[in-house]
């Protein structure tokens, strides 16, 4: 069956994709060696987000298991920009997929530099901006707040046209209006949903189990609020929505779609099988059969009851 | 014995994907456990490399957990007569995966991806002068002891091992796995051997010695290894360690695994280590509860 | 040990309390008999949230499991305050334990009338509000906003001075905003979490698998959340907090404990067991004495590092 | 048979609480698996009746379901030499509960609660002027009609069973189940017996004939329970249905269950059913997706 696809203009071969910052494809190469390359499980890979300085990321323990989830504090270590450009995405444009970078920044004339400067390198096909931060002048977390998104990407929409796309994160009362916020300031897409606010006590002690108290929550505990969030978003908006929030298999990813997702992206599930992200394509195909779809396009085009 | 992929020195690379394995065996040892694993694929482990297990099916037991895979070193590599190899873990049953791996029965299945990780240095790679090596592991932490041995023996390079347990019931896996090599014993409640530290047996060995010529190895509970790494530190003596931190992918990919660094900043222990060089971290108890 | 302690002047034999809408005690007295009351589970019981009228409900069907726990879309069914009143009250004084009635509507003058009401009756010990509805003048989710929330606990306060809990939602970016604006209204207390909004697709046919498309999340998925909001809020309100969400054993009711609540209660996982509120209560003692705890009230004092 | 609390009549009360119940034998029947469960300390279930079932441990399999406990119906009960009774479940492995109870073996143990909600009227309660019973099975549903079949034959009672199946692999337990007893098939695919539907068989009978003094029963999937029920409905013959409805608790609690009634709202099916009478219900197919 023909799986392929496109988002907001980039065309992929299929429509799996991993998840900001749950697959370094760097560091997989170095574990797994060339078979990555020969069997690459993405039809597209994003970037874990970066930001403008060199980031060492929070303090231990960054993890915690959940009931079928789990929770992470990691806290954006990273190359900073001219780390990453320098050193990682020449690796990663030998991936032979589209790449998305992730960029984060706490004001938007960072924003604007890392859009800029990465959007100006032929290897990248889009950029993601997970606004999941504070604006370090009104102090509000830009995504949870659909003018400040807004305003955003009307900063940003300029500077380049290779396609951008807002992560957008659950932990708001109504993400739709993020969204269509979004929209408005000339976003090509959305991607949803991000981690859940989410938070552990140790075991054995009596502190939190995190090293900063607490986190995001991931994984199929979150897959239930991820197709609510989705159906919701893809309903109030005309741009297409990249799905995500505990994908296991083609039937969870198939669900997204179905709730209005375009395509899809795997995250937490890479941890516990790094070929996830293939094992959900090969059973795209059997997964649409079985609910009678005769390509993955009439799956996204379909709407539900 | 292992293929370089560009990390560090030594690194066996792991086939891509998840793998299922049969269970062969699984036999209590003394408060702990061994199983079995007959991996007809992979590549052959070095010592202090790990893997990451999930029980098959039914990964994801009572109450939702365990969920994701977990980090085991194996205990002991040998051949299997059907073809490929097979791998003896160590279990200690201290939450839900590690009970739902030591609930597995001969026949039944485990998902495995690996082996992860770097593998110890030789003694001479370690300190150009070593003669031989010490060999401190504690508890679970004897299993990766166990394999450097081995290996050690193997190759004619003489050693010593030092165990310490906080008692009986956490001195499981001894028999098997150290057989009749000769041992060094320290139990903290003094039920045989040395009565206390496993870190008082080297220190006399060390005082003994000629510190120029020692290379050290251990593995065991933070606290342990943090003694153990202070000791060789503060004689200038080359020690490895090899560490634990929560994982949830071992292949680089979740930053969960975080470990700080002795220059700053941190590394991901599961592609920079687990085996780590006492100079390299700040600390072998990251994480861990504050004491007192 | 010891497990006796209060909420709000309420006082209890022990801290575990069940859900609104999770346990209706007087159909489980039909099914086991005179043996619910011998040995009733909780220490405190709290009716399903009761309206004005009389409400059908929601068409089905209105559970689905997800990993881990469950989405329902129960759409409040009931008999309506005079039924309640003249049916269900009788029953519910006969449990033995202190009575709090849940209690919600749509505008301010319908949530008076149910508050006197039901204040007046001297079955019943406290007043739980549940603020998840739309106020039919603004249209915005009073439990969603700070300032519609202290507004009706404004107008409610002067009616009785029996204990008023605001069970507070967690479809929000931030909770502990909400409860402050409770606790400056006049709240006694605040109890939390109520269901997270979630979908599931029919793993059948193309189409929601809830009859009216979407519910609440509930069960041990959401447990990691609701820890989060519990010591966000307890953090920053200095009335009690009721905690919940996926509660299952002694051990996750002592972590809301931890986290900040003072009493806990098993919603979901009464469902699993009917017993279940008894076995949190029995395993307490040993989950205390493991933590070091010599009582209910030093895990209460207790405060995180 | 069945002490009444003040619901329906012939509730059998439950023990409160789950209570843990050895698995005594697992066996294929056809497509479906029955399986054996000792329940010392339950009362004697009524036909019509169900349980609330969880396999143990590891009731929470792959992907974190199962979660909550499943609904099945008793394919018989019997007594127990040493003590209590045996309940036989017949089961339909359609997802990952009924799956896992499939998958249980002899020795494990099962979570039980229940018996839960109501038992089937006998003939004469149903229609004062009832001369026997006419029972209407479809698939898994054949089940609750082997216990109300039993009952009858003990009681004397004269009872017919029509018994309904899309093929061969969907009519499991009908051997073990009815045994010799006389049945009268339908197969859709018409493997055997009437090529057809059981409503088929249904009409025949009821032509031939007094409907007045007709009583049916009947359980199977919502389409042939909602055409059962409209043949009756148009006849005037009282019908009782089993139904079913996704459930999380059995016993009142969470208010999931819900079916339409015929005067407007809904019962929760756990407490006011399963089994229901034809005409209290608006339809025995709420929920299902339209058809067409
Ligand atoms: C490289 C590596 C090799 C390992 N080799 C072995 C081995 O050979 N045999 C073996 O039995 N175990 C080994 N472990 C440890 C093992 O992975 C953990 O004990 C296991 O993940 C715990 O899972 P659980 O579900 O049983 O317990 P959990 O519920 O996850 O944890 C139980 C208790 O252990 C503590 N804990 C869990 N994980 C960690 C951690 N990573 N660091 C500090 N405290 C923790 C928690 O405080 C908790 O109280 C190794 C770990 C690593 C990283
Ligand atoms: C009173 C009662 C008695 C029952 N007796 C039996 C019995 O004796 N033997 C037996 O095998 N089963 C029986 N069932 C049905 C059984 O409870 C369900 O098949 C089971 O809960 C499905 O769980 P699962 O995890 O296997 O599948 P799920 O993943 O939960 O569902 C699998 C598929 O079945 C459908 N489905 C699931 N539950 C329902 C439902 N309640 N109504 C309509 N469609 C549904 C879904 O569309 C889905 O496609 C009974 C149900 C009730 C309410
Ligand atoms: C360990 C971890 C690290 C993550 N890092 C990032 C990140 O750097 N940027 C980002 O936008 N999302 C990040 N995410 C969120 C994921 O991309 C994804 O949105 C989320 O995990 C939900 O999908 P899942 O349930 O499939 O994991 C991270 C998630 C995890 C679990
Ligand atoms: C089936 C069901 C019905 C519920 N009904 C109500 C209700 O009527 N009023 C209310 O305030 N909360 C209601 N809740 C929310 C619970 O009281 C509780 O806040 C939530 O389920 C989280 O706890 P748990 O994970 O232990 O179930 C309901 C939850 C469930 C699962
Ligand atoms: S365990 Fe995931 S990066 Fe190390
Ligand atoms: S199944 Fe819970 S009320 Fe019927």
């Amino acid at each position: 069956m023909d799986l392929s696809t496109d988002i907001c203009g980039i065309e992929l071969s299929g429509p799996v994709l991993n998840g900001s910052g749950t697959f370094d494809a760097l560091a997989a190469r170095r574990v797994f060696g060339d078979s990555l390359i020969e069997d690459f499980p993405f039809d597209c890979y994003v970037s874990k987000t970066i930001t403008m300085n060199p980031r060492p990321g929070n303090p231990p323990y960054r993890l915690w298991e959940t009931p079928s989830g789990m929770i992470n504090s990691i806290g954006l270590p990273g190359p900073g920009l001219d780390g990453f450009l320098e050193r990682d995405l020449p690796g990663l444009a030998g991936l032979g997929v589209p790449l998305i970078v992730s960029v984060m920044a706490d004001q938007v004339e960072d924003f604007e530099v890392l859009v800029s400067r990465v959007a100006t390198r032929d290897e990248v096909a889009g950029i993601e901006l997970n606004v999941s931060c504070p604006n370090v002048h009104s102090g509000l977390i830009v995504g949870e707040q659909p003018s400040e998104t807004e305003a955003l990407m009307k900063a940003l929409r300029p500077i380049t046209e290779k396609p951008l796309i807002v992560k957008l994160t659950p932990n708001v009362a109504n993400p739709q209006e993020v969204a269509v916020g979004a929209e408005a300031g000339g976003a090509d897409a959305v991607s949803m949903i991000n981690t859940v606010k989410a938070a552990a006590i140790d075991p054995g002690v009596n502190r939190t189990w995190l090293g900063v108290g607490a986190g995001g929550l991931s994984g199929p505990a979150v897959r239930p609020i991820a197709l609510a969030q989705v159906r919701a978003v893809s309903a109030s908006v005309g741009i297409p929505v990249i799905g995500m929030g505990g994908i296991t298999d083609a039937e969870s990813a198939l669900e997204f779609i179905l709730a209005g997702a375009r395509v899809v992206a795997v995250g937490t599930e890479n941890f516990r099988d790094p070929r996830a992200g293939s094992s959900v394509t090969e059973g795209l195909p059997a997964a649409l059969g079985r609910r009678g779809f005769g390509s993955l396009a009439e799956a996204q085009a379909a709407s539900l009851d | 014995m292992s293929a370089d992929s560009g990390g560090k020195p030594g690194r066996t690379q792991a086939p891509f994907g998840r793998r299922l394995c049969e269970v062969a065996d699984s036999r209590p040892a003394g408060g702990y456990r061994i199983f079995t694993l007959i991996d007809e694929d992979g590549p052959s482990p070095g010592p202090g490399q790990f893997y990451m297990l999930a029980a098959h099916p039914d990964w994801a037991a009572e109450g939702g957990r365990p969920y994701l895979p977990r980090a085991i070193s194996h205990a002991r590599v040998s051949g299997n007569p059907a073809g490929g190899q097979r791998l003896d873990f160590l279990i200690d049953e201290v939450g839900p995966g590690t009970s739902r791996l030591a609930a597995m029965s001969p026949g039944d299945a485990c998902w495995i991806t690996g082996p992860f990780g770097g593998r110890f240095s030789l003694p001479r790679q370690l300190n150009p002068k070593a003669a031989g090596a010490v060999l401190v592991g504690g508890g679970i932490g004897i299993a990766p002891m166990a394999v450097l041995r081995r290996e050690l023996v193997d190759r004619g390079i003489p050693s010593r091992s030092l165990l310490g347990f906080r008692d009986r019931e956490h001195s499981g896996g001894i028999d098997e796995l150290f057989g009749c090599e000769e041992t060094r014993l320290a139990f903290e409640d003094g039920s045989s051997g040395h009565k206390g530290y496993v870190t008082d047996l080297l220190l006399q060995i060390l005082e003994g010695d000629d510190s120029g010529s020692a290379a050290v190895y251990s593995c065991g509970p933070p606290a342990m290894l943090e003694a153990v790494r202070r000791i060789c530190l503060d004689r200038g003596i080359p020690v490895e360690l090899a560490l634990e931190s929560p994982m949830a992918c071992g292949y680089g990919a979740c930053f969960g695994c975080a470990v700080p660094k002795a220059d700053g900043g941190y590394m991901r222990l599961c592609i920079d280590g687990p085996v780590v060089r006492g100079d390299e971290i700040a600390t072998a108890m990251a994480g861990e509860p504050a004491v007192g």
